[in-house]
C-alpha cells in the first residue's frame, strides 16, 4: 500500500494498463509534452512514444469519433476531454454513436474505450470549468459512466474501464485529484463496474452519494454523530449502471435515504435513485426519499461568495441528514 | 470482436459470378469476383485493368435490385429506400480499386453498390428493407444497409450523415498504429462535408498522414439542398488543399476514371502518404429517398440532363465501341440481372421477421445496465 | 374552431407568428423549396422568401450557433432539426452556451430562439428515427422544453415559445404528426409555459405523461372504467419547467401516481416527476410511484416485432395502473 | 434586450484618454479616442490613416495592464490569466480599422487589448480578474473578461473554444436581415481553427455572404500543442479558399499591416462581398495561461526569437524612426501607464465581492425552471 492522490491513482492506472496492453493508448489535447492539463499522463510521451500518446487537435467530437473508429479496430483508446465543459461536442459520438455500436450491428462490433473527463466545482472554475456531466451519460444505455470518490476508486475502476469492451465514460471530479488521498495498493488490482461501496456503516439515515460529494458527506456523519444519527453512507461509484441492490439494501435497513449530489437536481442522478427507490422499497420507507443537489442555475459562478452558495458542503448537508432523522 | 453472423443466403450471388463466368467474355475474369460459400477474400490485389465487362454485369445486377427495392416500397413492402441509381459506377469503381475483405468500407445509405460488391447478396440486401430474419448487418434491428460486417469490412452504423468520418479515420489509426497496410475509405455525401465531423476529421487524418480515402459522392443534393445553399464554391476537392492532401476532381459516372484515381489515392495511402479527397461527380436519378417527392424543388429537365451520363449507359457504350458486349451478351445479363432479383425477392419476402428473444440482448456486453 | 393535426397546428403557428413579427424567422435543413421534410414549413419559401425561410447546409452544430448569435442580437430564430436523433451537435451551442446566455451575462444578454425537432418513435424509424431527447435538454437550468400532445397544445404553446425571451426546444413527436387531430381556435392564442393540463379528471389513479403517450394513457384510462378504476391524466405539455402545483395536487387527489413515458427510464423525466412526489407528497402516497418507460435499449429497433416490443400502448398501460389500483 | 451594466469606474482610462491629449503630439488625435462618460460613440468612421503614436500609448497601457494583472496572479490575488502580450498589434490594428459602437466583436479570452480599445477601463478590467463587485460583463459570475457589454459591441459568452464563431456569423446573418451595415469580426486562435463549429460557421457566412472578419490570431500553440500537430499545412488562411472567400495572411505585429488588413475586409463585408479570412501572425510570450507552465514543452530560445518581433518594439521603432517619439515622451507614456495600471489595481483590489443577493437571478428571464 502506498498513500496515492486521485490524480496519481488515474496516471498509474494508465500507466500500467499502457504497460500491459499493447493497444492501450492515450489521445487529447496537451497530454503530450505538456502531460496534461492535470499532469494525469506526465512522462508517458517520454515511456510510449507519440504513437502511443497522440496530442490532438482542438476537436472534441473527433477525439471522441477517433477514439470510437480505433476502438472498433482492436485498439483501446483512452480519450481525454480537458475538462467536462468541453465534453458536449462528443455526445454525437457517444451517445449517439458508441452507445449503440453493440445493438446497432447485433453484437458484431463492440466498442472498448474510455472517455475521461475532469469535471465538478470547487475550484474557482466558473460557469465553464466547474460542469458536472454525469447524468447526460447516465440516461443513455449502451453507456457506463464512473465517479470514482477515492484514490483507490479511482485506480480499480479505471483500470476496470480499460479493460471493459463497452464504451465507458470516466468522469473525475477535479477538486478530488489533488485533495483527497487514500491507501492504494502496490499490486494490481481491479474494481468491478456498477457496484457502490458502503464507505461508512449506520442504522439511522443512508446518505447515497458519489465524488467529491463524498468526502463533505462523510463529514457530515461525523458532525450528526454528536446529535446521535448513526448514518451509513453509501457511494455509488458507478452512475450508470446503478447498483440497485445496494440502494435497496441500505434503504430497507435505514427506512430513510438523502441523496446528495454537486449537479444540478432536475432529472440528475439523484432522481433516478429516489424513483428507484419508490418503486421497489415503497414499503421500507420511514420518510421521504430526500435530494441535496446543486441549485437549478448553471454551474457555479466565478466569484468567490458566489460559488460558496452554489456548493453543497458538510454544513448542509448536515442539516438535511437532521432534518430527515427527524422525520 | 466480432461474432458470426449466421448462415447467409447466398443463392442468388452464386448465380451472378456463375452467369458472369458462364457468359463468357475474351477477357478473363477479374480476381476478385467474390463468392459467399468461401471465406472473405483477404488482401486481393486489385489490377491495373480491372474487367469492365464483370464491372457492366455487377452494374446491371445492382441497378436491377435498385429498381426492385424501389418497387417493393411502392407497393409497401419495402421499407424507406436511398437509390444508388446515377451513383454506381462511383461505388464499383473505388471499391474495385481496393483490397476485399482487408481494406475497410466505412459507407453510408446510399452504397447500394458497395454492399454488392463487398460480398452482400441481393438476397441479404432486400431482407434488410423488408426487416427479415437473416438480416446480416444489424439482425434487422437497423435501417436496410446499417450496422456492420467485419469480415467484409463494411461498417455503416448510423443514419447520423458524417459521424462516420471521423470513425474511419480512427480505423485508419488504427491500422497504421498495427502496422497494417489497410487502407480506409470513407464514403460520404456533398451534404455531410458541411459537417463539422468532415473537417475534424480530415485534418485528424492529413496531421498523422493515416491511410484514408475521402469519397466524395457529389450528387449535388443534399436531399432537397442544392450546392449553392450548402456551399460557396464549384467543388468540395477544393476543401484538401486547406487540410494538406490532395484533393481530385473525378467523373464518378466514368467508372475507370474512378478505378483510377482511387487506386493512385490507395496507393498513397498504403505508402504512408497519407489521406486523400476524391471527389466523385455523381447523378441522382430519384428522389432523395422513397420518402421524398423531388418535383417540389427540382426541374425534371435537370434530371433528364443527367440521365445523359447514366453510369450504366456509358459504361455500355464503351463496351460496345470495343466490342466487348453485343446484343444478345447484354439481353443474357439482363435476364440474369433480373432472376436473380426475383429470386432474392422471393426468397427475402417469404423469410419470417426476426425472433423477438434477443430485444435485449447486446446493448453491453455482460452486465446489462 | 377548426379541426387540424399537429401538424398543421405546427405550421400554422409558425406562419402567423412570421406575419405578426418580422423578426421572426426560420432556419433548418430541407426548409425552403422542399417545405420541410415533414412539410411543417409548406409554403413559407413562398410567402416570406429566402432571406426568412433559410436553407442551411447538413450541419447541425452552426444551425443551433447561428439561431443563437442572430438571437442575441435582436432576431427571434425558429431553428429545425431534421429528426430528434440529429440533435446531439447541437448540445454544445443549446446545453452549453445558449442556456447561460442570460446568466453568463448577468442578464445583459438573452437568447430568443426555438428549437424544433421531430422526436420519438413508433414510425418503423428505427434506432436513428425514433429517439427522444427531451431528458437532455430538462436537465439543464436555463433552458425550456415543450412536449406538446394535441394540436390545440402545439399550436399554442409554440407560439409562447417564439414570443418567449429565452431558448425554447420543443419536440414534436412525430407519430402524433398526422395521427392526432383535434379542434384549434380560429384567433390567435397562447398557452402558458409551464403549465400542466389534466387531460382527464378522475379520482383513483393518476397518470402523469406527455407527448404522443397522451393519447395511449387516455386509451387505457377508457379501459380501465370497467375495472371501475378511475384515472386522473395529467398531462405536463411542458417537461422544464415541471408545473410542480400540478403534480402535487393531482397526487394529492388520488394518492397512486403512475408515470409514462416512451424515453429510456433512468434518469428520464419520470425519475424527476417520482423525486418531486417522494419530496413533496410523501404523505399522501397510498402506493408506490411507478414508472412505465421505454425499455434500457437505444431507441427501437426496425423489425416490426421489435419495434412493438419497444413501444408503450395503452395495454401496458392499462395493466400497470391496475396493479397500482390494486396496492 | 439589454440591461444597463451599472456605473462604470472610469478615473484610470479617462486619465489615459487626458495623459494622451496633454503630452501633445504634433498629430491629430484620433476622432476615436474613447471617454465612458459619453454614450458608447455610434458609427464613427475609422480613418485611412489611424494615429499611430496614440496606438502606441494604448499599447504600452495594454501591455502594463497586461503585466499588473500577471503578477497579482502570481501574488495569489488574481484568477487565472491568459495574457495578451505579444497579441497587442493585432488587437489594435484590428479595432482600429472597425466602428466602435456599431460594429460586433466577438472576442475570446486572449483579447485584453480589444477590450480596452473597445471602452472597457483598466479598473473593470482588473475587476473581473479579482472578481470584484462592479465587473461589466457578467458580474464576476464568469472567468475574466468573458459575458457582454452590448453597448460596446462586446459578446465573450463562453470558455468552450469556438462556440463564439457561428454565433457572431448568427450576430452578422441579423445585421444583413434588418439591413444594418454592421460587421462582425470574430477572433479566435489557430487551435479553435480545428473545431468543427470554426468549419460550419465560416461555410454557412461564405454561403450568405455575410458581413464577417474571421479573425484568427495565429500564435502557434493551441496550449501546449505545436502548430504541426494540429494542422498538416502552413496557414489557417489557407483554408479560406476552400470556403470561397479570401483568406489574408498578415504579420500580426505590423499594427499597420493588421490596420490595414482589417480595413479592407471590413470595406469588403460592409458593401456585401461577404467574409473575410484574416490571419494575424502574432506571438505568444507567456505560458498560455497563469495556470500553465509552458517550459515543460516550449524551447526558451523560440520565445527568445520570438521576442525580437515584439510589437510594442516595432511601433516604437517605427515612431523613433519617423520622429514621432522621443524619450521624454517615452518616458511619460510609460510613467502615466503605470499610473493609471497602479490606480485601477487599487481600486480594484478595495471593491467588494459581488453581492449574493442576485444568485438565483437571470436563469430565464420572468417565470425561473
Ligand atoms: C446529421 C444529420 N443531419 C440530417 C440528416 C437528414 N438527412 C439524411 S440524408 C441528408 C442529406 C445528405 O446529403 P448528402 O450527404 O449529399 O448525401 P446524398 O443523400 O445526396 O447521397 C439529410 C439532411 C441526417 N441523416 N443526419
Ligand atoms: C472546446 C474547448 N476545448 C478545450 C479547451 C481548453 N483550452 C483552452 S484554451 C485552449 C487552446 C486554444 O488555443 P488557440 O485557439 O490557439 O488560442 P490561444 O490560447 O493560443 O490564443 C484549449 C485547448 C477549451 N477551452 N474549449
Ligand atoms: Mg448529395
Ligand atoms: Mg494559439
Amino acid at each position: 500500500m502506498t498513500i496515492k492522490t486521485v490524480l496519481e491513482a488515474v496516471h498509474d492506472a494508465m500507466q500500467e494498463e499502457m504497460r500491459r496492453d499493447k493497444t492501450v493508448f492515450v489521445m487529447g489535447e496537451d497530454i503530450g509534452a505538456r502531460g496534461g492539463v492535470f499532469l494525469a499522463t506526465q512522462g508517458f510521451l517520454q515511456e510510449f512514444g507519440e504513437d502511443r500518446v497522440i496530442d490532438t487537435p482542438l476537436a472534441e467530437s473527433s477525439i471522441a469519433g477517433v477514439a470510437l473508429g480505433a476502438a472498433m479496430h482492436g485498439m483501446r483508446p483512452i480519450a481525454e476531454i480537458e475538462f467536462g465543459d468541453f465534453i458536449w461536442p462528443t455526445i454525437n459520438q457517444i451517445v449517439g454513436e458508441a452507445a449503440k455500436v453493440r445493438y446497432g450491428t447485433q453484437g458484431k462490433l463492440n466498442a472498448p474505450m474510455v472517455l475521461r473527463a475532469p469535471h465538478g466545482g470547487g475550484v474557482r472554475g466558473a460557469l465553464y470549468h466547474s460542469q458536472s456531466v454525469e447524468a447526460f451519460f447516465a440516461h443513455t444505455p449502451g453507456l457506463k459512466v464512473i465517479t470514482p470518490s477515492t484514490p483507490y476508486d479511482a485506480k480499480g475502476l479505471l483500470k476496470s474501464a480499460i479493460r471493459d469492451d463497452d464504451p465507458v465514460i470516466f468522469l473525475e471530479h477535479k477538486r478530488t485529484y489533488r485533495l483527497v488521498r487514500g491507501e492504494v495498493p502496490d499490486s494490481d488490482y481491479t474494481l468491478p463496474i456498477g457496484k457502490a461501496d458502503i464507505k461508512r456503516e449506520g442504522s439511522d439515515v443512508t446518505i447515497i452519494t458519489y465524488g467529491l460529494m463524498l468526502h463533505h458527506c462523510l463529514e457530515a456523519a461525523e458532525t450528526v454523530e454528536m446529535d446521535d444519527i448513526d448514518v451509513e453512507v453509501l457511494d455509488l461509484r458507478t452512475v450508470r449502471p446503478l447498483d440497485i441492490d445496494a440502494i435497496l439494501e441500505t434503504t430497507k435497513k435505514t427506512g430513510k435515504v438523502l441523496i446528495v449530489h454537486e449537479d444540478n437536481k432536475a432529472l440528475g442522478v439523484g432522481a433516478e435513485v429516489s424513483a428507484i427507490i419508490s418503486e421497489n422499497a415503497f414499503e421500507y420507507l420511514d420518510g421521504p426519499v430526500s435530494r441535496l443537489a446543486g441549485p437549478e442555475i448553471p454551474a457555479m459562478p466565478f466569484a468567490p461568495p458566489l460559488e460558496d452558495m452554489y456548493m453543497i458542503d458538510s454544513e448542509k448537508i448536515a442539516n438535511s441528514v437532521r432534518q430527515l432523522a427527524e422525520y | 470482436m466480432a461474432e458470426q453472423t449466421g448462415n447467409h443466403e447466398n443463392g442468388a450471388f452464386e448465380r451472378a459470378v456463375r452467369t458472369a463466368a458462364e457468359s463468357g467474355t475474351d477477357k478473363p475474369m477479374v480476381s476478385n469476383t467474390k463468392s459467399n460459400k468461401q471465406a472473405p477474400v483477404v488482401d486481393e490485389k486489385p489490377t491495373d485493368s480491372p474487367d469492365l465487362l464483370s464491372m457492366y454485369r455487377r452494374m446491371v445486377l445492382c441497378r436491377a435490385l435498385d429498381e426492385r427495392i424501389w418497387m417493393l416500397n411502392r407497393q409497401g413492402k419495402a421499407a424507406i429506400m436511398a437509390s444508388s441509381q446515377g451513383h454506381e459506377a462511383g461505388q464499383i469503381g473505388s471499391v474495385e480499386a481496393l483490397k476485399k475483405g482487408y481494406d475497410q468500407f466505412y459507407i453510408y445509405y446510399r452504397d447500394l453498390a458497395v454492399l454488392l460488391e463487398l460480398g452482400l447478396t441481393p438476397t441479404e440486401i432486400i431482407k434488410g428493407f423488408v426487416a427479415k430474419e437473416g438480416e446480416p448487418l444489424s439482425g434487422a434491428r437497423q435501417f436496410p444497409t446499417h450496422g456492420a460486417h467485419p469480415e467484409y469490412g463494411i461498417i455503416n452504423l448510423s443514419n447520423v450523415v458524417a459521424t462516420h468520418i471521423p470513425q474511419g479515420v480512427g480505423a485508419a489509426l488504427s491500422a497504421k498504429m498495427k502496422g497494417e497496410d489497410r487502407v480506409v475509405i470513407i464514403y460520404f455525401g456533398d451534404g455531410a462535408s458541411s459537417a463539422g465531423d468532415c473537417h475534424e476529421a480530415m485534418n485528424f487524418a492529413a496531421i498523422h498522414k493515416l491511410p484514408v480515402i475521402f469519397f466524395c459522392e457529389n450528387n449535388k443534393y443534399a436531399i432537397s439542398v442544392p450546392l449553392k445553399n450548402q456551399m460557396a464554391v464549384d467543388s468540395v476537392a477544393s476543401r484538401a488543399e486547406g487540410y494538406g492532401m490532395p484533393g481530385i476532381e473525378v467523373d464518378g459516372c466514368d467508372i475507370t476514371a474512378v478505378y483510377e484515381a482511387t487506386f493512385e489515392a490507395a496507393q498513397r495511402a498504403r505508402s504512408g502518404q497519407g489521406p486523400s479527397l476524391i471527389e466523385a461527380q455523381v447523378e441522382r436519378y430519384l428522389p432523395h429517398t422513397s420518402d421524398d417527392d423531388d418535383s417540389i424543388y427540382r426541374p425534371p429537365e435537370e434530371i433528364e440532363e443527367a440521365k445523359k451520363r447514366d453510369p450504366l449507359q456509358m459504361l455500355k457504350d464503351l463496351l460496345y465501341s470495343s466490342d466487348t458486349l453485343d446484343e444478345e451478351q447484354e439481353d443474357l445479363i439482363n435476364k440474369d440481372a433480373r432472376q436473380i432479383v426475383n429470386e432474392a425477392t422471393e426468397e427475402a419476402e417469404n423469410a419470417p421477421y426476426p425472433a423477438t428473444n434477443d430485444f435485449y440482448k447486446h446493448v453491453v456486453g455482460d452486465n446489462p445496465a
